[in-house]
């Protein structure tokens, strides 16, 4: 395993922190966060301009064809600086799921809108009532020869309220779970309906209502019966990039908190001078430095298309919840009651990670897996 | 025996108020909290119905306006209440400045102060924490300089829960600069409507108000306002801040909350279609917790023994503190894992009591994750975990 | 539920607190555990003297009636104290299956023996490769009319190298799991054989081979087919003496280590003066605390024949397990080096707790049965 | 890529030496190792065999008999050895010695010391700890006198590991009380042979010795066996503690409990009679552990990374020690977990390689609970795992 970045990895790597931390202060990203859309087009503008939004794309349809290596760099800065910009929702899943799975009209049609930033994606994959489920889906999709008739109700769309276009999962009829199937339906579509709601991360989401809606057969994504397929495939990158996220989010608090601690004095003396919070910041710290080490095997696995990159990203999420309540957890802790509110960034990051904990698979589904994974190696 | 039966009828009796005056209105504010604190216009209208049914204070000498129930008695009133959903009252007054006033007050300050709490006309806040001086009381600022019969307050306050709904205010203030820093501390009494007095909310976490920064800017407050002697009001803290540590009970939250767990376990579908209270993973962290909050609960009976026989109860109650706040924020963390992003979508609308719109998601999912964040504030106030370790370390060992 | 204790039982536990202060040094325990025998016999007959050997064997032979609450209260000096004489092994386990299940010649015989300090006793059912399983047995009974014929290897049988008597555990050939018995065999029936070794907790037990022991139904314990039930009811007095006994180790390490942590000095300080030490010291202590108090609760409930009292039992135990680990490596944490030597008691008290875990199912096994018996209520 | 095929085929070469050198008596040795020392005998017979093939110090420069072998080559050779239970090879002398003498070390020093070290003629153990001073190495106590050419040492040092089988032993001493307590100490080579020298065997809490205490009574020893300057001990012994932290590879042994608790979970039956590997809970624990471990393994992989691109890993290395031991831990926690009542037999003799009777119990459950122990060690030794955090805050976080 090679876990040293090449100098066009550290370029972008640099670029992107100078860029955040030059121009993404907290009060704009509090602004963005409450205004109607959930996040600032004028950014999202910019980060096309940077190429970050083509980064990972095909080369043929627009972007860059870079992989996970470059999908943690920015998801990792994009943490730090708590983006609510929905660079993981448009561009590593609804990206990759059309990069991989549609066909070339279809990704004609929205990959380059997608690297110019001039369309949003959503998937429409969970429902209520259950989760940690990555392919039992209760929306139906009915075959009528020339079309497909959907129906069913997707719940905690992330990204839904401001989607152009949803992937949605849905069941052929008839067929099994083995016939989970993908569209791709623009949000204008009759008979979609959705709810949008602001997240406790600041950004916003919708409930989905598709009632009778039709689709040709040029919206089906990846084939029939490939949706399980292809959503483990982009899960991957997925997962890297929300655990990425996580740990520029870590590296914040450790830093934040070392600071604040450093200065902040109680009963005459620093915070920094009670043995006990020095070992907690030490704890915080080998929390952050462990789960980046995985990180970076993880994403050098999945960059080199290996066999136990499944297994890896498994490990690394699961860890990834682990470290991220630690440390986000003791950061308001040491902090103490001014991180309970929402002038401070730190609870922010607080809330960012309980909300990415259960995205593609929680802890203990992670777990799980990788011990399945295990046991076929 | 008899004991048993008295106390078995008692539970009954408060039953049966329950089920008549706690009216659904007032249950479903009582279900929404995602704090110690309910929705402000359902607590006081619970609080004129128990101050009607002479309630409202069990923990009061009955002279004063308590019910002179045994400790048995008020524990079962309190479980009962919470287990009905009845909002919380505001522990301000009835819990903090009653007891106090009880204690340290005049006969004028009793007699004026303890009906208008009881009966709901006043509404009190806490004005201990200042910024820059969290957890180091001693070290505040906000100065009170006395000039004939009056004393002029500058400085601010902040942490003020429900300081915008309160008419009144109890500080402590900094009335000498001399000797150690607890030893110029004075209690007192303050309208909120006294010229100089600006409230500012502090939006939470949660993006809810609950707390406010209280400025005081040349406030006068009369001289006979002052609780306890000029410069004791160190001595009056220390009874509260124990009060607010041990008055506590701990073993009714974790019960509530162990039932939305199990509740919201039996709800949700894992990975294989079935129920989440089938996996096993979940189940035995599930039964690791329970199990400490049943070692917390019999914890607490043995500190009532100790009250009761008159002994004194040491730090088990800054234990149970500690065990109590940390394990509830293990089952807030455990309700995360079984929901999944079921707790994400944030609707401040639907935690109003009054709301009557559609909601997303399960009902059972609406506060995890407002509880999940306002919970990790149980750890820092009223002494933060490390001091509750500071203590049990000084005080029960000695080290 | 009342935890308070009677007049008796208070004057009982100052007793066995004086006796046991004054007269049984660690030194003197590291005799009599290296000793062949691995215990005193003396002490045994001065624990038969104070009346501790027949506390809850039945008046009708010989013994006090008294119950859960005095097994826990003599258990917990015990363990004060580091007792390695067999109280657990002989009196609550050997005199609770006999008390519960003998015949009346067969109790006759044997439980005045035990009061007075004449017989020892070990329960033989555990088998190797397997555990915490209370019931499933390889070792067979064959009914041969007027007799039975016992065939089987017993591993790990606490107290067995002294033992006079074994009550055995035997499945009835071809009456499958429901018909597993317990015999009482003395030790020197023909076709007995042991092998008798040291424990890591300075006690002795042995392997046990059964060939061909002919037994007459004068030795059946309880009934046919009663094992279950019988090992069920009596683990609930043996796992509240094995708790209460890892409760008073913990009182003692507690103890030994804030004494240790006040007085040594490091870095020109005493321990004590690290906060991340003595935070440590309180976190043992609430430990201690919490599973104490379960102990009361689960002891008071089990006096009473209270229906939750089995529940209560595993959550004592499974409590204790994770209490006494945290207590017994920190106390040998704190200590440092000096506890990791055969010549301080804190580390003595660290293998015993390791050995008790899984006595009568471990803290997994607990856990399970915990939510069993509360899906029940 | 031709560097990964370099790799295997370097593989190769050792696994094919250890098909015909590691005998089956030298790898029995190797399993039944419960804590970092492997039987005297077996050690120094492997010992012996790699000095003959010019293997036994892959770590040292060459010039000084080193291998030339690359961090991946020597990281290689000591998995393959770990993972064919070799016994781990002494690391007084190859580890902490002589670095130590290569680079503090006078031409003779290095001239009649090390070609002994290689060879195994010379057995050393380190005389740092004293009773009394635990993990404050400064405060130490034995003293050397100058007297003439020599120095008259007396004293007592503890914890030294295997001092019962060791012909040469180097020690801190006090050479002044002068100063800060760092700066009066020196470092020096002692024979094990001279008079006044007492060695006392510590029988550990496993029941077996490893470890003794040294008495000194005026034992004489040439100056020229001071190693760097006079009172400049600390220096050199501070070389050495952070060889000892960072020296070790953490990931090869994580490895192999691993590959123990896997097999202790696939032999041993829970209570449904199925194998306890199909247990969720346990599994569930076990694969948090074993991510860990993972994490580790590619943090020892970036320390190494940051060495050969020569930049100072930092206090990496503190933390691979912290996390490495505490998770040691946790897998023998495990371990007992898993075997239940089978970890209770203490077979002493049945941990010596030479013995061939009988065994009580399944051989996968022989060593867990002398590991279990033993393990409790290394969080205490070489820096507890309180000095480590205080490190991490200190030397990473500035605090």
């Amino acid at each position: 395993m090679s876990i040293e970045l090449t100098e066009e990895q550290k370029m972008l790597q640099d670029s992107a922190e100078r860029y955040l931390k030059n121009s993404y202060d907290f009060d704009q990203r509090q602004a963005a966060s409450r205004s109607a859309k959930g996040f600032s087009d004028e950014r999202w503008a910019q980060f096309a301009e940077m190429g970050w939004l083509a980064m990972p794309l095909p080369e043929e349809h627009g972007g860059f064809g870079f992989g996970a290596m470059e999908i943690m760099l920015l998801a990792e800065q994009m943490g730090r600086y708590l983006v609510v910009e929905p660079f993981l929702e448009t561009v590593v899943v609804g990206g990759g799921l059309l990069a991989r799975g549609a066909t070339t009209a279809l990704a004609e049609r929205y990959l380059p809108a997608v690297a110019e930033g001039q369309l949003q994606v959503a998937l429409a994959h969970g429902e209520e009532g259950k989760h940690a489920s990555m392919i039992n889906t209760a929306t139906t999709a009915v075959d009528e020869g020339a079309h497909c008739r959907l129906n069913g109700v997707k719940s905690v769309v992330a990204n839904g309220d401001q989607a152009d276009v949803f992937i949605v999962s849905a069941r052929l009829v008839g067929a099994g779970n083995s016939a989970v199937t993908l569209f791709a339906i623009p949000a204008d579509a009759e008979g979609v309906e959705r709810r949008g709601y602001p997240t406790y991360d600041g950004r916003r989401a919708c409930e989905l209502t598709l009632r009778n809606v039709v689709v040709g057969p040029e919206a089906v994504v990846g084939g029939r019966g490939s949706a399980e397929y292809l959503l483990d495939r982009v899960a991957l990158d997925a997962q890297l990039a929300a655990c990425a996220e996580v740990i520029g989010g870590m590296a914040a608090l450790v830093e934040a908190t070392q600071d604040y601690i450093g200065q902040r004095k109680q009963f005459g003396k620093t915070l920094s001078s009670f043995q006990v919070l020095r070992h907690r910041m030490a704890d915080m710290y080998v929390q952050l430095e462990l789960t980046r080490s995985l990180m970076l095997a993880a994403a050098s696995s999945l960059a080199g298309e290996e066999g136990d990159a499944a297994r890896l990203i498994s490990a690394l999420k699961a860890r990834t919840v682990k470290a991220g309540r630690f440390v986000s957890q003791n950061a308001i802790q040491l902090h103490g009651g001014i991180a309970m509110t929402d002038e401070l960034s730190i609870g922010h990051y607080f809330k960012r990670f309980a909300v990415l904990e259960s995205w593609f698979g929680n802890r203990d589904f992670h777990l799980q897996r990788f011990r399945e994974l295990q046991s076929v190696a | 025996m008899e004991k048993q039966e008295h106390y078995a009828e008692f539970r009954l009796r408060v039953r049966d108020f329950l089920d008549h005056h706690l009216t659904p209105d007032l249950r479903r504010a009582g279900r929404l909290m995602t704090s110690v604190f309910a929705d402000f216009e359902a607590t006081m209208a619970w609080h004129r119905i128990l101050f009607q049914q002479g309630w409202v204070a069990p923990d009061w000498p009955q002279e004063y306006g308590g019910t002179g129930w045994d400790i048995q008695e008020r524990y079962i009133f309190q479980e009962e209440c919470k287990l009905a959903n009845a909002p919380s009252l505001l522990p301000m007054g009835l819990q903090m400045l009653g007891p106090m006033l009880i204690r340290y007050g005049t006969a004028e300050q009793k007699e004026f102060y303890l009906p208008r709490l009881l009966s709901g006309e006043d509404v009190w806040c806490q004005g201990y924490s200042e910024p820059g001086a969290g957890s180091d009381l001693a070290s505040l600022k906000t100065s009170a300089v006395r000039d004939g019969d009056i004393f002029r307050i500058n400085g601010s306050k902040i942490w003020t829960s429900y300081a915008q709904h309160s008419n009144r205010i109890f500080c402590l203030v900094r009335t000498s600069k001399e000797g150690k820093p607890q030893q110029g501390i004075s209690f007192i009494l303050v309208d909120m409507d006294a010229p100089g007095i600006k409230v500012d909310p502090i939006v939470g976490l949660d993006g809810r108000v609950e707390q406010c920064q209280v400025f005081f800017d040349d406030v006068e407050v009369p001289v006979a306002n002052l609780v306890g002697e000029e410069n004791q009001g160190w001595t009056v803290a220390k009874y509260l801040l124990e009060f607010e540590r041990g008055g506590h009970n701990f073993t009714i939250d974790l019960k509530k909350q162990l039932g939305k767990l199990h509740r919201q376990m039996a709800e949700t579908r894992g990975i294989n279609g079935a129920s989440l209270e089938t996996y096993p993973v979940l189940g035995s962290r599930l039964a690791d917790l329970e199990i400490d909050a049943l070692a917390v609960e019999y914890t607490e009976l043995r500190i009532k023994g100790a009250n009761s026989a008159g002994e004194n109860p040491g730090a088990l109650s800054s234990m149970v503190k500690l065990v109590g706040t940390e394990l509830g924020q293990a089952f807030n963390e455990l309700s995360l894992d079984v929901l999944g992003p079921a707790v994400a979508p944030c609707q401040l609308e639907a935690l109003e009591p009054c709301y009557d719109g559609d909601i997303v998601g399960p009902r059972y999912a609406l506060t995890a994750m407002a509880e999940y964040i306002n919970n990790r504030a149980s750890t820092i106030y009223g002494g933060t975990a490390e001091i509750q370790r500071d203590i049990i370390a000084k005080q029960v060992l000695g080290l």
